[in-house]
């Protein structure tokens, strides 16, 4: 069984890249990771609110909307629950026999994710304030 | 009839609860669920334009008409990542 | 100290993803692998050579030069020796404030080593045969 | 004065051999080395334009001067990561 791509607590971005098939070249990783500033707020930490059902799904689609348009096997998983400065949120792993076709496939992805999955970043303040930010309206998975 | 909404991401502060139970006359749509909201929560009424609105696994336009009992899933802007 | 640039035998790139400033929001990563074919040829293996004193240099500079261009923190690691089909021969971690310029400098670092680094694949075949791979006459690390 | 060549990548299949010394005029150069090395091994002065020469960290033009004992190392284009 494939483990669940949408995941209680922070990441660990090793795991996905543990080993890569005989006709993989390249590998291109993108980890996202809570940072200690906002917009000039000193940040503690994020919790990630996701709508479990369709954030499940919609990444699922992510890798099988990538290995579609680059021929690339990409890996996607998102945290959700609360974080803290340091941890990885989400962790995108593109395996490719090139490298050019490696980035474009794993860059496309995070930028799908961060359009098309349900998902809700609360920061939290050094002050003890909480607040989601703004986002962008959900888009399908192959939407331009 | 019943149905029941779910708010997520800022829209719990904008319907200020996560989850409420929402009474729509029989044969209500998604669009009527959300007019229904939009009259008692303006933050949500300012907002209806990038608000979508999800059943299980699926985002559903304001045509589809609502099942008694029925859950809604409201999907504001998203920001993960 | 700071780990060797340039390694004996295959890469752990797990290594290399341990832990992320408090400032740093986005990290891309390239790993490159030995693959089990080349134009149309079963590979079994790679045998990386390196001049050494000018190939620790030369990585070297590709993190500084990814830091002044891009403002991100680069580190890059190289192999050298035996390498079998799946081993990892070289590392690039870019640690930025966002993922644009993470994936800008990823890129920018593993483009350059393919070219400023001393450093040269005999591929090991099916059959037994080996062969040094073509390549690119070496440029300076700031060269266009 | 005898300077060592070093053979790096393609470059020990061209002079066959990984390392070995070279004989050459005093106030010879790296332009010089290579002449003598071309002179002797024709499938290196075939590929002389590509090839560059390295002496410790450093790769040195044609015109730079040796001194006996040094070691130059060959560099042929290069094909890592």
């Amino acid at each position: 069984m494939t483990p669940s791509r949408l995941r209680q607590g922070a990441l660990n971005p090793a795991e996905f890249l543990g080993s890569t098939p005989p006709d993989c070249g390249g590998t291109a990783a993108f980890v996202g990771t809570v940072r200690n500033e906002h917009d000039g707020r000193a940040v503690t930490g994020i919790r990630y609110h996701a709508y479990a059902p369709l954030a499940e799904r919609r990444l699922e689609q992510v890798e099988q909307e990538a290995q579609r348009r680059f021929g690339v096997r990409v890996r996607v998983a998102h945290a959700f629950g609360e974080l803290v400065v340091g941890d990885a949120s989400v962790v995108v792993v593109a395996q490719a026999g090139h490298r050019a076709e490696a980035f474009d496939a794993c860059r496309w992805a995070i930028d799908t994710i961060k359009q098309s999955v349900p998902i809700w970043k609360e920061e939290r303040y050094a002050g003890g304030e909480a607040r989601f930010l703004e986002g962008t309206p959900i888009r399908e998975v192959g939407q331009a | 009839m019943q149905v029941t909404i779910e708010c997520h991401g800022a829209s719990q502060r904008w319907c200020g609860a996560e989850r409420f139970d929402l009474e729509l006359p029989p044969g209500a749509t998604v669009a009527d669920a959300l007019q229904a909201l939009a009259a008692r929560h303006p933050e949500l009424a300012a907002r209806r334009a990038t608000l979508a609105v999800a059943i299980g696994e699926d985002i559903v336009d304001g045509a589809r008409r609502l099942e008694p009992g029925a859950m809604l899933a409201l999907i504001p802007p998203v920001s993960g990542g």
